[in-house]
């Protein structure tokens, strides 16, 4: 494994790190000059995983998955990583298009500021997808979390994005206290911080300091991810936040603590003894997520605060899916697809909650349900949009991505013996057909009321990020293998292995 | 061979100080310093565990999350003080705009 | 035929509407007067152009030709095992024909739509699209796919064209429906995996070919079977589970409303023809008495309900129950002719509720009530409307030389071997069936003329035009039934033999294999208990 | 029987194509020129009676003119055909049918003269003849249910004809409901057939029952005598025997001719062709059937003869009358003596349908008065109704000369000789029912006949006498009414022998004997005389010593208020109940109910995001120590 | 040895509870100093040198320096009066002993534990630690710490409604 091919797999982080610290210092003056930088530094990052896919398998040793890199276990050099770091360059890449523009509508002053922190805090992002070891665990999420409460905090005049920020910096140190407690437990007790020495020990070591140990990551990895009992945080911050960090928050991050969650998980402590531990608990977890989650979107008349229950709801789903140890293949496979598809629909639903906002940001009432009423007469191509996108998060066919992907979902969470969750998970998606026809009820059913305010043309930005979005969730939905088979590979190359 | 046990006792201890501290105070700056106290306690619990199991890798360890601690103090500092400055008030309470 | 071998009949069939749709919103200037006349002229072709193709299948499908014709397959997603299939038997033939010909109907009926009718329009060919799927498609992940996809249309066509609790209507049809066909999308789940690994089928399968070979414990069939009853019985609607069929009638357009009645109350029956008996022939089996049972509970309920209504459209949605009640009885009594009559009423009742609802039309669009106090000696007003009336009104009440009776005979005789108690009540169905009817056409048609009718009009030539060819359908079945029956009849033959097959291997392989007891610790024991031996139950089929 | 030969030709289905072609002629072509269309239907009605008689006229004695259509509808081996077939006792009928129907349809074209809705009426009553004939000429027993179903439509329709009055449409609707609880009784009859002999073609179904018989079938009886007794309800519901009759004298509401064809020559009757034609089943029925059929039969014709005496409509006093004289043919068919049932079928057509046309032109003349009491002395204004009317009243007293007498004569015969032993041995009792209620009918009906014609005038109207499209055939069936009895007497028989079984004369008894016999019809008709004759007043004086008993009989034993709160009220009260209760309040209630608990538990969770950091920081903290104690708990 | 540690708990445990009952923030601030000099101490005593030495000068130093400078520049004056609300605090405290009960038996489970050569924290053996193993954790703790800066700076932008911080 020639030196050259392991550095290629550090080069996304290292070019988005020093890239968005020079944006930082662009002058404040105009936007388009850190935008546009900001692209270009990404589709070179992005260039990379595409053009030297040899470094991301090189980690892939005869001995399995997690042998050291050039980095020791801090960079796994695997295909996980791979799909991943696109992943997050490309939800890089859209929430700056979607951000294009309406900075300034939006309240945040600074745009190369702006711009720099989400290439930095992508960077960071990377850096958690690819850890393989505790202590770069922590400081990539430690990173990835600063780089957002400050993105959450950027809108400074507006008092909620502040409060916004507040909350989410009080409750992330809280828990990652706790993580980090149960790291230094884990540690004391297995004796190093690599997830492959962990995995070893862990079978053979005392019961009791381990399992508390392992509790207590889980507690950070399920706070992260936004499930239930840890999920208060998520609608404040999702509201509060300016809505492409929002959408940035409910995709990308949520797609790096999956990252995060699947590595822990199912290296870290899949082996069948250990996973006994932690799976009655993730179990009660995803059930109280996916039920939680629905019904209290049910009674939301805020569509961020909605769309934030909702993704609450659909990080259910996907925990349905981590239980299983004994399906991990086919489990990661359906994760990754699934996680996809949710960023797709989320961008593209967040895109149009901007759109029809439009610059009436400070108002309370900006993005609730009313505000929607009359779309499809006064804007139908929007209003089709996100018709398409809610019908997507139902699961009903014109949105026939969300569909397969419950599909992929549910055959793996049913196929390792969790029916009951499945139905469970099944019902909820019932029920929160309820409060997505509801907006769409809003859009074409009631007429646009004289308080709905003039819909204003929304940038280029928006509406490209809105049409690329429905594109890809056409595509997605009618032709899912390409991405699925790609997804099953990279699972069954890294999580199969049963240590 | 107790000192290790009783620095983890005392450690976790703190621990749940700094928790309480965390949950009970009103105001923020105060509640920033209960996490500082949780994570000393945790940097303590890790040198500890550094001791028993006979390598420096917990060491490493909290030379790094120092090095997030202040990163963190940076920014929590920033965030008090945008607050402070919207919301005229360092205390949680007056925070409560997004809810229900 | 040679040229139309290599075509892909079926796949345009089904797809032909939806393109239909997207022309009608890629021409841009919709709402202008000429736009509106433009838009229905399309839609107008297009429904015909579809109405022709279901006649070319219809020409090419041989009914003695065993197994599935026309069939059309290619893989999708193959981590799933799921195939693009499609193919037809006599029973989806004759049901999609009732489609595409209700369809024509159902668009020249929406003269009385003024506001956006494009998007009206739209849905319903989008509408069109999803029913002629379910009705082809041969693999579970397909049918569940366009099973699905009727929600949203219809929920649109209700939502915004209905009357004026249309939100509530709208949304209790679709969180109804949606309740009970996620169970199903659970059992489907359920199905396709032990397709995989008991019969040692390579790949998860959904095709029906290959779940046909799975192997299920009775305790498993009787679970699966009974996800698979409620998805289908709250469309059919059967008895408890019909409470949105009145609301979703009273407000959805007249259009809604037909194709409502028409065609997507049938799906329910089609999808219990189709998957839940031959799938779980012993689960059927278990619920067969309980289903004929609420079955004729539905008729007389619904008869009984229909006769104190005040309000002409829920009295025809009452009545749908009822009738549906004796396809329901018909297809559960599991005898050949009794499930053939079952289709046969379905067709039946799909053109003569059609017919109801589309009168109803015509009167709602002149005098915008639905009260039946609002009217009142109409006959002598428009006589030509009160014949017409008449004669639908006796096709709905089964009279001899209408369709109704055919497909009510054979049911009864059919299931009367079955089920001798429960006929002799659903023949009080029959009786209370004249009474309803009669009612209503007495309060409305006869009597002193309704001072607040003086100035209706009688039927104009669209709308005559809209209703001539069900009443030519209405005598054509109730006198020439056979070529209808002689389509339906060999496939539900071989669909009752499938069935009696699969059970009698169920059966003798004798599976002890216990059913997939969760080995993970799940704090709370999955549904499916531990099926230690397997009880051999008289079949009753 | 069993040297039938199945010929093959198309006159059987010609007959009742006549009428239809007919009433698609008159109602088309007679909305330009309404007399236009009395024409048609009665010009379609003479020619399927003309047809008739060609097709008659060259059928040998066990001949079957056989009109196999088309396959009707049939799945494996159970198939249904459209297969009409004319023999000797279908043949019969159709005489009756179409030439009292041509009679009515030419004495209508003047009755209903001044209605705007002429083309309506005859196009009805064309299809109301196509119908009767479809149930006459029925090859299976399908085939007799469309023209079954069919008449009951007609019937409807006829009734309900002035729509304009609710009560009519009331009727008319209550006719097709009490018709339809038969239907259903026929329907079971039919699906038990099915069940147990696997077609239901009569020739078959005589082959297949007579194989039954010869091997001595233990359960054939038990099999034959619940699918006679399902038929025997489907006969009660179409020819108004006791349970079922209350739509019959309500059915009156419709106008004088249909009562006339419909409600008393050729419907009702359809009862006992079913009886005749299906007379293999109750043939080989057990004897309770025949018991049964007769028991009700004879109460029928009683009670109806008592209601009979206290009506004043002239219209409702000649329909109580047909539901008795209906209770008589019964008497026979129960009997076994099913020619003896025919035989008294067309007598009663005879002297019932010129009754009825009587009435109507009665009616007509003082313009439309219906009620006996505003009538009287009209034996002057209207010489030929009235002795029309008289020689129709002592035919059907049963007085010796006329028709009546031989066929009431040969059903009280019929019952002694019956094959039924319970019969035989009930005989005395059913027979002494059987003769009060022939008093009874000489009695009322000479009270309705001097009420009407004798005495003075009451009415203010000024009658004067109907014109010859009236009168003649009134002629003809009062002709047909005196030589029926005589004529038919042994022809019928002879003429049905190959047919019907057990079809052979009565010896017939000398003149005097004849006159003796009839003791009964004269004492009525003196009884009746003399009561509304001079001693008028002692009538009153009866009703004001028993009141209760007038008003009884007046108000029909108050059968119908009896049907009324026993079944239709307390179904329409739980109907309004279930949809109420049980709809919208149990089945919707439990679905806004989930929808309710959802939203609620919703609201319960929504309210715990307080918006405080710290209460956040609180449930997380509390998160967390349950886990770690459910870990180490686990 | 073990007096040492017994002292140094001590001082570790009030100054914990003085940093979250103190009623000012200053004097809170100050206790915590008081706690992280005490944690120092310990380091020393489980010869983690460097570590000990690093705590003094960036924890102590630079970051509660700065808490004060906040604290000084907000010009904060105490809670104001009344304790936060009644139940928060008997919950939190209800579920921290519930916390400690099922942690503080877990750490007696370490009795059995001898330790092996207790490695020296000197500034040479985890420098050489940090720089081979764990450079790639360095770099990415570079990255967190630009972000911190970036973060900071455009959280103390100043916003457009004019800064009252003089009052």
């Amino acid at each position: 494994m020639t030196n050259v091919t392991q550095w290629v797999a550090v080069i996304p982080t290292a070019v988005l790190g020093l890239g968005g610290m020079v944006l930082a210092l662009a002058p404040r003056g105009e936007e388009r000059i850190p935008a546009f930088g900001a692209l270009a530094l990404l589709l070179v990052a992005l260039s990379v995983p595409f053009l030297f896919e040899g470094g991301y398998t090189a980690g892939v040793g005869a001995s399995g998955v997690l042998n050291a890199g050039l980095f020791g276990a801090g960079f796994l050099h695997d295909p996980v990583t791979w799909f991943f770091t696109v992943l997050v360059l490309t939800g890089t890449l859209v929430v700056v298009a979607m951000s294009f523009g309406r900075l300034k509508s939006l309240g945040i002053s600074s745009s190369p500021e702006y711009y720099g922190l989400l290439l930095m805090t992508s960077a960071s992002a990377i850096v958690l997808v690819g850890a393989g070891e505790l202590i770069t665990i922590f400081v990539g999420l430690e990173a990835l979390s600063l780089g957002l409460y400050c993105l959450c905090g950027s809108a400074v005049s507006s008092r909620r994005s502040v409060e916004g920020a507040l909350k989410y910096f009080i409750l992330g140190s809280f828990s990652s206290a706790f993580l980090l407690y149960g790291m230094s437990v884990l540690y004391g007790v297995t004796g190093s911080t690599e997830l492959a020495v962990i995995a070893r020990e862990l079978v053979s070591v005392r019961q009791i300091p381990a399992i508390f140990g392992v509790g207590l990551i889980l507690v950070g990895v399920f706070f992260k991810l936004g499930a239930v009992p840890f999920h208060f945080w998520a609608p404040d911050v999702y509201q509060g936040a300016p809505t492409p960090v929002t959408a940035y928050m409910a995709s990308v991050v949520k797609a790096a603590a999956l990252a995060m969650a699947m590595r822990l998980l199912w290296n870290g402590f899949g082996h069948n003894e250990v996973a006994g531990w932690w799976l009655g608990s993730a179990w009660t977890v995803a059930l109280l997520t996916m039920i939680v989650g629905n019904i209290v979107a049910v009674r939301q008349r805020n569509v961020k605060r909605m769309l934030a229950y909702s993704s609450v709801a659909h990080v259910g789903y996907m925990t349905a899916a981590l239980l299983p140890p004994g399906a991990r293949a086919a489990g990661g496979g359906a994760l990754l697809f699934y996680i996809v598809a949710y960023s797709v629909v989320t961008f593209g639903a967040f895109a149009v909650t901007m759109a029809v906002t439009g610059d009436r940001v400070d108002q309370p009432s900006a993005d609730d349900i009313s505000s929607f009423a009359g779309l499809s007469r006064t804007n139908p191509r929007i209003a089709a949009a996100m018709t398409l996108f809610l019908l997507t998060l139902a699961g009903l066919p014109p949105g026939t991505v969300g569909l397969v992907g419950k599909f992929y979902l549910l055959s793996v969470v049913v196929q390792s013996h969790f029916v009951g969750l499945a139905v469970v998970a099944a019902i909820c998606s019932a029920i929160s057909c309820y409060f997505y026809l509801r907006v769409i009820s809003a859009m074409y059913v009631q007429q646009a009321t004289d308080v709905t305010p003039p819909h204003f043309v929304s940038p280029l930005g928006t509406r490209i990020v809105i049409g690329s979005m429905v594109a890809a969730s056409i595509i997605l939905g009618l032709t899912p293998s390409f991405v699925h088979n790609r997804a099953q590979a990279v699972a069954h190359g890294v999580f199969v292995r049963q240590p | 061979m107790e000192r290790i046990h009783t620095i983890l006792a005392i450690a976790a201890i703190t621990f749940a100080i700094g928790a309480v501290g965390v949950i009970v105070r009103r105001n923020v700056i105060v509640v920033f310093m209960c996490i500082e106290l949780m994570l000393n306690a945790v940097n303590l619990s890790f040198v500890a565990f550094s001791q028993s199991v006979g390598n420096l890798t917990g060491q490493v360890a909290v030379f790094f999350v120092m090095v997030v601690a202040a990163a963190e103090a940076a920014v929590g500092l920033a965030i008090f003080i945008a607050l402070f400055r919207t919301a005229r008030s360092v205390e949680s309470t007056s925070a409560t705009e997004l809810r229900l | 035929m040679a040229l139309l071998d290599g075509f892909p009949l079926l796949s345009a069939l089904v797809w032909l509407p939806l393109l239909g749709a997207i022309v009608l919103y890629a021409i841009p200037g919709g709402d202008s007067p000429e736009g509106q006349l433009r838009s229905r002229g399309l839609a107008l072709g297009f429904t015909v152009m579809t109405l022709i193709l279901s006649l070319l299948a219809l020409s090419r499908f041989s009914s003695n030709q065993p197994g599935y014709q026309l069939v059309e397959s290619f893989r999708w997603i193959e981590a799933l095992g799921v195939r693009y299939e499609l193919g037809i038997d006599g029973v989806s033939l004759a049901l999609i024909l009732l489609t595409t010909i209700l369809m024509p109907l159902i668009v020249l009926s929406s003269h009385s739509i003024h506001e956006s009718v494009r998007g009206y329009l739209a849905c319903m060919l989008v509408l069109e699209t999803a029913m002629l799927g379910t009705l082809v498609a041969l693999d579970l992940f397909l049918f569940y796919l366009f099973w699905e996809f009727m929600l949203a249309p219809m929920y649109l066509i209700i939502g915004i064209w209905g009357g004026k609790r249309r939100v509530y209507a709208s949304m209790k049809f679709v969180l109804y429906t949606a309740v009970g066909s996620v169970l199903m999308f659970v059992a489907i789940l359920y199905t396709s995996w032990m397709a995989y690994d008991q019969a040692g089928v390579q790949l998860p399968s959904f095709l029906l070919g290959d779940l046909l070979h799975a192997r299920f414990t009775l305790q498993e069939q009787i679970w699966l079977f009974a996800a698979f009853a409620l998805a289908m019985c709250i469309k059919i609607p059967l008895f408890p589970l019909h409470t949105w069929l009145p609301d979703a009638h009273v407000e959805a357009p007249t259009g809604g409303s037909v194709v409502l009645a028409g065609v997507l109350l049938k799906m329910g029956l089609y999808g219990l023809f189709r998957f839940g008996y031959p799938l779980f022939p012993d689960g059927a089996a278990v619920f067969a008495p309980y289903l004929a049972a609420l079955a004729v509970i539905g008729i007389i309920y619904g008869a009984c309900i229909a006769w104190v209504q005040l309000d002409i459209k829920k009295l025809v949605a009452y009545s749908s129950v009822s009738h549906l009640g004796y396809c329901v009885l018909g297809l559960v009594a599991g005898t050949s002719l009794s499930v053939t009559g079952s289709t046969v009423q379905m067709i039946n009742h799909g053109i003569s509720t059609g017919a109801l609802f589309l009168l109803v039309g015509v009167l709602y669009d002149r005098t915008h009530t639905r009260l039946i106090a609002d009217y009142g000696g109409i006959a002598a007003k428009v006589p030509v409307f009160a014949t017409l009336f008449l004669l639908f009104t006796l096709s709905s009440i089964a009279l001899p030389l209408t369709n109704g009776f055919v497909g009510e005979f054979m049911i009864l005789s059919g299931s009367y071997e079955t089920y001798p108690m429960l006929t002799f009540f659903a023949l009080a169905g029959v009786v209370l069936g004249a009474v309803y009817m009669l009612t209503l056409y007495m309060k409305t048609m006869y009597g002193e003329v309704n001072p607040a009718r003086e100035g209706l009009t009688d039927i104009r030539l669209i709308e005559a035009v809209t209703l001539a060819p069900l009443l030519i359908l209405v005598f054509w079945l109730g006198l020439f039934p056979q070529p209808l029956v002689d389509l339906i009849e060999p496939s539900v033959v071989r669909s009752l033999q499938i069935t009696k097959e699969r059970s009698h291997v169920l059966r003798e392989s004798e599976l002890t294999r216990e059913a997939l007891i969760p080995e993970d610790m799940a704090p709370r024991g999955v549904l499916m208990q531990k099926q230690s031996e397997y009880p051999s139950r008289p079949m009753s089929l | 029987m069993d040297t039938r030969q199945v010929i093959t030709s198309l006159d059987p289905a010609l007959i009742p194509l006549a009428p239809l072609v007919g009433a698609a002629a008159a109602y088309g072509l007679g909305r330009k020129n309404r007399v236009f269309s009395g024409v048609i239907a009665t010009f379609a009605a003479i020619v399927a009676f003309a047809l008739t008689l060609k097709g008659v006229f060259d059928l040998a004695p066990s001949a079957i003119k056989e009109a196999h259509l088309w396959r009707w509808f049939g799945v494996g081996q159970v198939a249904f055909d459209m297969t009409l077939r004319l023999d000797r006792l279908s043949s019969v009928m159709c005489l009756v049918i179409t030439g009292i129907g041509s009679l009515i349809h030419l004495y209508s074209t003047a009755y209903m003269a001044d209605d705007e809705g002429m083309p309506r009426f005859f196009a009805y009553l064309n299809l109301f003849l196509f119908s009767m004939l479809v149930l006459v000429l029925g090859g299976n027993l399908l085939v007799l249910f469309i023209g079954w179903e069919g008449v009951g439509l007609c019937s409807y329709l006829l009734i309900g004809f002035w729509f304009r009055n609710l009560n009519y449409c009331g009727a008319g609707r209550k006719a097709f409901v009490v018709n339809r609880i038969g239907d259903a009784g026929v329907l079971m009859g039919i699906f038990l057939l099915l069940k147990h002999f696997g077609t239901v073609d009569f020739l078959l179904l005589n082959d297949r029952l007579g194989e039954a018989a010869a091997l001595f079938d233990p359960k054939l009886a038990a099999v034959c005598t619940l699918i006679g007794f399902c038929l025997f309800i489907g006969a009660t519901g179409k020819s108004a025997q006791l349970p079922l009759f209350v739509w019959l004298p309500d059915a009156m509401a419709g106008p004088t001719p249909v009562s006339a064809l419909i409600h008393a020559a050729t419907m009702v009757t359809a009862g006992v062709y079913l009886f005749a034609r299906a007379h293999f089943v109750f043939d080989s029925a057990g004897a309770e059937l025949g018991l049964i059929v007769v028991v009700v039969a004879a109460l029928t014709a009683f009670i109806s003869a008592t209601i009979a005496v206290a009506q004043n409509d002239i219209k409702k006093v000649l329909a109580y009358s047909t539901v008795s004289q209906l209770g008589f043919m019964f008497l026979a068919a129960g009997a076994g003596a099913y020619w003896v049932a025919l035989f008294h079928v067309i007598t009663h057509a005879f002297f019932k349908a010129c009754l009825f046309l009587g009435a109507g032109s009665v009616i007509h003349g003082c313009h439309h008065e219906q009620d006996m009491r505003q009538m009287g002395g009209l034996r002057r204004l209207m010489p030929v109704t009235f002795i029309t009317y008289f020689i129709s009243t002592l035919a059907i007293a049963g007085i010796y000369p006329f028709s009546g007498f031989h066929s009431k004569h040969a059903i009280l015969a019929s019952l002694g000789q019956s094959p039924n032993s319970l019969i035989v041995a009930s005989a005395p009792i059913i027979v002494l029912i059987a003769s009060v209620t022939a008093g009874l009918t000489a009695f009322y009906m000479t009270r309705s006949l001097v009420l009407t014609f004798f005495g003075s005038y009451r009415g203010h109207a000024h009658p004067h006498e109907s014109p010859w499209k009236m009168t003649v055939p009134l002629i003809v069936l009062a002709v047909l009414a005196v030589i029926g009895g005589i004529g038919l007497e042994h022809s019928l028989p002879h003429y049905l022998e190959a047919v019907l079984p057990r079809a052979h004369a009565h010896e017939s008894l000398a003149p005097i004997d004849s006159l003796g016999a009839s003791w009964i019809g004269v004492l009525g008709v003196l009884i009746g005389v003399f009561l509304y004759g001079p001693l008028a007043s002692v009538p009153p004086a009866i009703a004001k010593a028993i009141p209760l008993l007038l008003r009884l009989l007046q108000g029909k034993y108050f059968i119908d208020e009896v049907y009324q709160t026993l079944i239709v009220r307390p179904l329409e009260g739980v109907s309004r109940v279930l949809w109420r209760g049980v709809d919208q309040g149990v089945i919707d209630g439990t679905v806004n109910g989930t929808a309710e608990v959802v939203e609620v538990s919703g609201e319960l969770v929504r309210t715990m995001q307080t918006g405080d950091v710290r209460h956040y920081a609180l449930y997380l903290f509390g998160a967390i120590a349950t886990m770690v104690a459910v870990y180490l708990v686990w | 040895m073990s007096v040492t540690i017994a002292i140094l708990s001590v001082c570790m445990l009030i100054s914990a509870v003085s940093v979250v009952a103190a009623r000012s923030p200053i004097v809170s601030a100050l206790a915590l100093v008081g706690n992280l000099i005490t944690v120092a101490a310990f380091y020393a005593a489980m010869n983690a040198h460097f570590l000990a030495a690093v705590q003094i000068l960036v924890y102590a130093g630079a970051i509660v320096v700065l808490v004060l400078f906040v604290l000084m520049l907000l010009n904060v004056k105490g809670e104001a009066g009344k304790k936060s609300d009644f139940i928060l605090r008997v919950g939190a405290a209800i579920i921290a002993g519930f916390f400690l009960l099922t942690v503080v038996p877990i750490w007696d489970g370490w009795l059995g534990l001898s330790n092996l050569s207790a490695p020296e924290g000197t500034v040479r053996a985890i420098g050489k630690l940090v720089y081979t193993d764990y450079v790639y954790c360095f770099e990415v703790a570079s990255i967190l710490i630009l972000i911190a800066v970036v973060g900071a700076v455009t959280l103390g932008r100043r916003a457009r409604i004019p800064n009252i911080a003089s009052e």
